[in-house]
């Protein structure tokens, strides 16, 4: 039991993780702030912060899928439970941080709202939703498509050291050319995916 | 088989000028100048401050590294444990350390011997450049019973190697260029000034190579039309053909104690300026272990931010990653370039440990 | 170059301004997933393009008032609230107009409702803004992202089912591959080069033409005007 | 730099190799194989090659006019793109196919990122699998190559028409009977030798490995990478057969079916998009080689070692960067040696 909940959870991480990334097949969580982070460490930290918002709001997901599940008008009610949800996790993260660790609010402050409303959060929520998920599915799928994102970061942040340093035509410096490139490695993580276009 | 080396080896084009006797093309005002100085009793057991002042007087100069030879021997006297005549000429064409050494041999032995005298050392040594594939005459073992060093290897393995030789004991050894010993021996038995040296005039689109004996002071004109032009060269190199500097104006240019050659070329510029295509054989042939491609884009973009990771201090300045360089890119400027930015951002003084000393 | 003239062009082209060089997708990057990955068909960027209307207008008028009376944090959490809201009256609406937009659109339909244009525009204003530049930039940058996407979603439904609109038109080569979110990232990056390029010339236009105007100008600030390179 | 500047830096001298030397190497073998592919299919292979060249050398010319520098025909870059394009097709496969996939390659792949040897992904790997996610069908059906071998043995060959309308017998590709996880029904003799239904170049796999050793022996591909390569996929082959037969059986299939010898000669010896140390070569090649298998296990495409390819290319400058970490420690090293060296040992 305990262990084929573990199973669950694994494979749903990995599913979000590698073949699902939230930004590579689903383009979720894409802006610019995210796309030309200052330092990788600034790109570890957002990502680290959706990974824990994401996490943490899942349990509570988890419970609204599964109260929500077969009511009336249910895409309507989803959409304010996730909020809810999320909402709760980061009040608390916000007041906690910063009444007993001023030092780490003070890091993570400017990261904290991008993080917290953020498309790639709430996709995973709703494919869960969408595949009926249990809760140790719900929670796995969620902590992996916070590591997809913050990878996805980390490799956007390499590819733009990359692109540096080759002669990119003028009109396609910076944001066109990196869209370019995040679109050959989108395509090759379709070629794995196989026929199946993301809901 | 290239695939498995690392380096090149150069096509050494030495001949035909290499086993041509030498030519003298002096001028002969300069080259009648004598030392007041009148020249000791017997010139054989001449005394140690007898041969510095001599040399001194007569000005002559190392064709290495521009030095004059009396601090060289002055500094040898105090702390010299061995003597190293350096004849590495292991640039294509150029061949003026080595003719002298094999065909004046006694005026070199006779120097050397003075050297020998001054540095109070019997650990004396040539350092010849092996690879040399298409002489005609053959490199011996010995030269009046003293060893001749062989470097082998792909260019500028020499270079790396006769630093690895220099560079242990450092300055406490004495390396003097044939042309040096030749100026001195004169200047010990006959009391003449150093007025000549010694230069390979070569190339594609030169009459008759050949190593001449040139006054100091001629231009490089002057020496071009003693050996005759088949063709007009598109640029003229004072120095080695590796290592060299191009020549603007011909007239202006003159033959100094440091000059080893003189080439001419001719090249079509057709196959010239195509963009880099990343095959990275720069990186295969640099003997330094350096990687010449991503230098020279990050100097192209002067994006100087990950340089500190190239150890572009390293570099020795050899010039072999344009010589691979299929698209004739001038990686080696650009190599340079960064090598100058290196010294001066990120390196302390003192750290870089590449440098030469004689 | 003067950045007096770049500002009187953009004053003299206030809805190109709108549309090209203030962009809130092709120049500012926001929102690029909803264009990536769910602007595939006309019918799906009309919707989109309704209720990013409707959200970010409504919440950026709440924003207006929310600045001023809570912190910022709270105030964000205030406006993905409202945000959240405007997205259920502009699901009614849409769902209403096109018929099984929910099944082609998906979980887009509902996350647009924290869209990063709204939630962080809204959030951001200043404590003073007036109402009404505030109503018209939202109106402005609603009618960027619209344009946007219904540019992407024509190329893409036209050359990957060869229709518009539902309605099958002859195409001379079917590309399926267009529909999925890989060719949406290329797509986006032709398409942000290709404003880039056409801004520069846009610029480099009415700088020649204030240049012609002004006296001081010579003949040869006029040649060097039409080469301009920004 | 202009042409003044690059007369006045010094080396003087030059190899006598260029670009153009480098790139006619990799042209000559894949014109070996368009030889191949005419006995096999006839001519419309050779057809095929034509137009793509065409179109991958017009997309390219005008690609680096927008970008407003002068274009280097002579460099031959898109003429290599052009030609390994249809190799990885079917011959059956339609002209518009290989012009889309020639656009993408050089529009798309090539020209945006700087052009010539500025490319992150490979061209030809990028085009080839847009193409595959368009036109699955065309791209992976394939005529049996035995039409052409009977017109050899005597009786008329029945080849493919180079214009108009196609029929042909398809036959069943080792690569999608491997995916079934069942044993393919041709003679490992026969895949050797090169008549089993397949893409159009890819199937000699004798003439590929000379070509293989040519381009080693050039110094064109750097021996290394495809070693590591070919052992991974090797040792990944023998470890974990797909389907239930003898595992050197199963290590010949994999080898041999679809693209993966042309692949880990032709778009791995791409040097541009690959590292260029040897360790990192080396590194590279291995993982490569488990991606591409894995790849091959896991993926729903019938041939899907093109995006394992891509993947691949997006981590070279990583490997790059890794490499210059050891190689630095290295040097480093190799200084101190220097430093504390007696003359004894050398003289």
């Amino acid at each position: 039991m305990l262990l084929e909940n573990l199973y669950l959870f694994f494979t749903s991480a990995m599913v979000a993780l590698a073949m699902e990334n939230a930004i590579f097949a689903r383009s979720l969580g894409l802006s610019r702030s995210v796309l030309f982070m200052k330092t990788p460490g600034a790109g570890i930290l957002c990502g680290g912060i959706l990974t824990w918002i994401a996490t943490a709001s899942s349990v509570l997901v988890a419970g609204v899928n599964y109260l929500v599940e077969g009511a009336p008008y249910a895409s309507f009610i989803r959409m304010p439970g996730y909020l809810l949800c999320v909402c709760l996790v980061y009040a608390a993260t916000y007041l906690y941080t910063k009444k007993k660790r001023p030092a780490l609010f003070r890091v993570i402050r400017p990261y904290l709202p991008i993080s917290t409303f953020n498309t790639a959060l709430f996709g995973a929520f709703y494919i869960s939703s969408l595949k009926s998920f249990g809760f140790f599915q719900t929670v796995g799928y969620a902590l992996g498509t916070g590591v997809g994102y913050t990878i996805a970061i980390y490799v956007i942040y390499y590819a733009r050291k990359r692109l540096a340093i080759s002669p990119v035509p003028r009109s396609f410096r910076g944001l066109p050319v990196l869209l370019v490139y995040i679109g050959f490695l989108s395509l090759a993580i379709y070629g794995l995916i196989g026929h199946g276009l993301p809901s | 088989m290239a695939m498995f080396r690392k380096g090149v080896l150069l096509a050494q084009h030495k001949e035909p000028a290499f086993s041509k006797p030498i030519v003298r093309f002096v001028n002969p005002q300069t080259d009648r100048m004598t030392i007041e100085r009148e020249p000791p009793a017997n010139p054989a057991r001449a005394g140690v401050s007898d041969i510095v002042e001599i040399a001194q007087a007569a000005g002559v100069t190392d064709e290495r590294d521009g030095k004059p030879l009396y601090k060289k021997l002055l500094r040898a006297r105090e702390r010299a444990v061995a003597v190293l005549v350096d004849a590495v000429d292991d640039e294509p064409y150029v061949s003026s350390r080595i003719a002298p050494l094999l065909q004046c041999r006694e005026e070199v032995l006779g120097g050397l011997a003075l050297c020998k005298q001054v540095a109070q050392t019997t650990n004396i040594s040539f350092v010849v450049y092996q690879s040399i594939t298409d002489q005609k005459l053959g490199l011996p073992r010995t030269i009046g019973g003293m060893p001749v060093v062989r470097l082998r290897g792909a260019y500028p393995a020499p270079a790396q190697s006769a630093k690895m030789k220099m560079r242990e004991e450092k300055g406490r050894r004495l390396i003097v260029g044939t042309g040096a010993l030749i100026h001195l021996y004169r200047a010990v038995w006959r009391a003449k000034r150093q007025s000549t040296t010694f230069i390979t005039v070569a190339g594609s689109c030169v009459a008759n190579p050949m190593n001449l004996e040139v006054s100091i002071g001629l231009s490089v004109d002057q020496v071009l039309e003693r050996c005759g032009l088949s063709a007009e060269p598109t640029r003229v190199v004072c120095g080695g053909s590796m290592t060299g500097i191009a020549v603007l104006d011909r007239d202006a240019t003159c033959v100094t104690h440091t000059t080893r050659a003189i080439l001419a070329f001719r090249e079509n510029k057709k196959d010239a300026l195509f963009s880099c295509i990343g095959c990275g054989r720069c990186e295969q042939v640099c003997p330094a272990g350096l990687n010449p491609m991503y230098i020279h884009r990050f100097v192209e973009n002067s994006y100087y931010a990950n340089l500190r990771l190239f150890d572009a201090h390293m570099c020795v300045e050899c010039g072999t990653c344009s010589y691979i360089c299929p698209s004739r890119l001038t990686v080696a400027a650009s190599v340079a370039k960064a090598k100058e930015y290196a010294l001066c951002h990120f390196i302390q003084p003192g750290e870089e440990t590449d440098e030469l000393d004689g | 170059m003067k950045f007096s003239t770049v500002k009187k062009y953009r004053r003299r082209h206030k809805l190109l301004g709108a549309l090209l060089i203030r962009n809130p997708v092709l120049v500012l990057g926001l929102d690029l997933p909803f264009v990536i990955a769910a602007a595939t068909s006309l019918k799906n960027a009309a919707a989109m393009a309704i209720q990013i209307f409707i959200i970010h207008t409504g919440t950026m008028l709440v924003g207006r008032v929310t600045c001023t009376k809570l912190h910022r944090w709270q105030a964000i959490v205030a406006n993905v609230a409202a945000a959240t809201f405007m997205m259920m009256v502009a699901q009614v609406l849409v769902v209403a107009l096109f018929r099984g937009i929910s099944n082609s659109l998906g979980m887009y339909l509902y996350l647009m409702a924290v869209n990063a244009m709204t939630v962080f525009q809204s959030s951001a204003l200043p404590k003073n803004a007036k109402i009404w530049p505030v109503f018209t930039g939202a109106l402005s940058n609603a009618l960027g992202f619209a344009l946007v996407v219904g540019v992407v979603a024509l190329i893409r439904e036209y050359f990957a089912f060869g229709s518009l609109w539902g309605i099958s038109l002859p195409v001379l080569i079917k590309l399926p591959a267009l529909a999925i979110p890989f060719a949406g990232f290329m797509l986006m990056g032709f398409l942000l080069a290709f404003t880039r390029f056409l801004n520069k010339r846009l610029l480099a236009l009415s700088l020649l033409e204030t240049a012609r105007k002004e006296a001081r100008y010579t003949k040869i600030h006029v040649d060097s005007v039409e080469t301009i390179d920004l | 730099m202009s042409l003044t500047a690059n007369a006045l830096y010094a080396p003087h001298i030059r190899h006598h190799e260029n670009t153009r030397t480098v790139m006619g190497d990799v042209i000559l073998v894949l014109v070996v194989l368009y030889i191949m592919a005419y006995m096999h299919y006839g001519l419309r292979a050779v057809a095929l090659g034509v137009w793509s060249v065409a179109i991958c050398v017009l997309a390219d010319v005008a690609g680096t006019l927008m970008r407003r520098q002068r274009p280097h025909i002579r460099d031959l870059s898109a003429v290599v793109t052009g030609m390994l394009l249809p190799l990885m097709m079917p011959v059956s496969i339609p002209y518009r196919v290989v012009a889309v996939a020639a656009v993408v390659a050089v529009a798309v792949a090539k020209q945006p990122f700087g052009g010539v040897g500025h490319n992150v992904f490979n061209p030809a790997a990028a085009g080839f699998s847009f193409a595959a996610i368009c036109f699955g069908v065309q791209m992976f059906t394939y005529p049996e190559p035995q039409q052409a071998l009977v017109g050899a043995a005597g009786e008329e060959a029945v080849f493919l028409p180079v214009l108009g309308a196609l029929d042909f017998v398809s036959g069943i590709a080792p690569t999608f009977t491997l995916r079934l996880g069942a044993v393919p029904q041709y003679e490992l003799l026969d895949m050797a030798m090169g008549n089993y239904p397949g893409p159009m170049g890819a199937t000699n796999i004798l003439v590929i490995l000379a070509c293989l050793l040519y381009l080693v022996f050039r110094n064109t591909v750097r021996w290394d990478m495809p070693v590591a390569f070919f052992g991974a996929a090797f040792l990944f082959a023998y470890i974990f057969p797909r389907s239930q037969m003898d595992r050197l059986e199963s290590v010949g299939y994999e080898m041999m079916s679809g693209l993966l010898l042309f692949a880990g000669v032709f778009l791995l010896g791409d040097p541009v998009t690959t590292p260029k140390r040897d360790l990192s070569k080396v590194a590279f090649g291995a993982v490569a080689g488990v991606v591409v298998m894995l790849f091959r296990r896991f993926g729903n495409m019938e041939e899907s070692i093109t995006f394992a390819i891509l993947l691949m290319n997006a981590t070279t400058w990583g490997f790059d960067m890794l490499g210059e970490r050891v190689y630095g420690k290295i040097r480093r090293h190799r200084v101190e040696v220097f430093n504390s060296q007696k003359i004894q040992k050398k003289a």
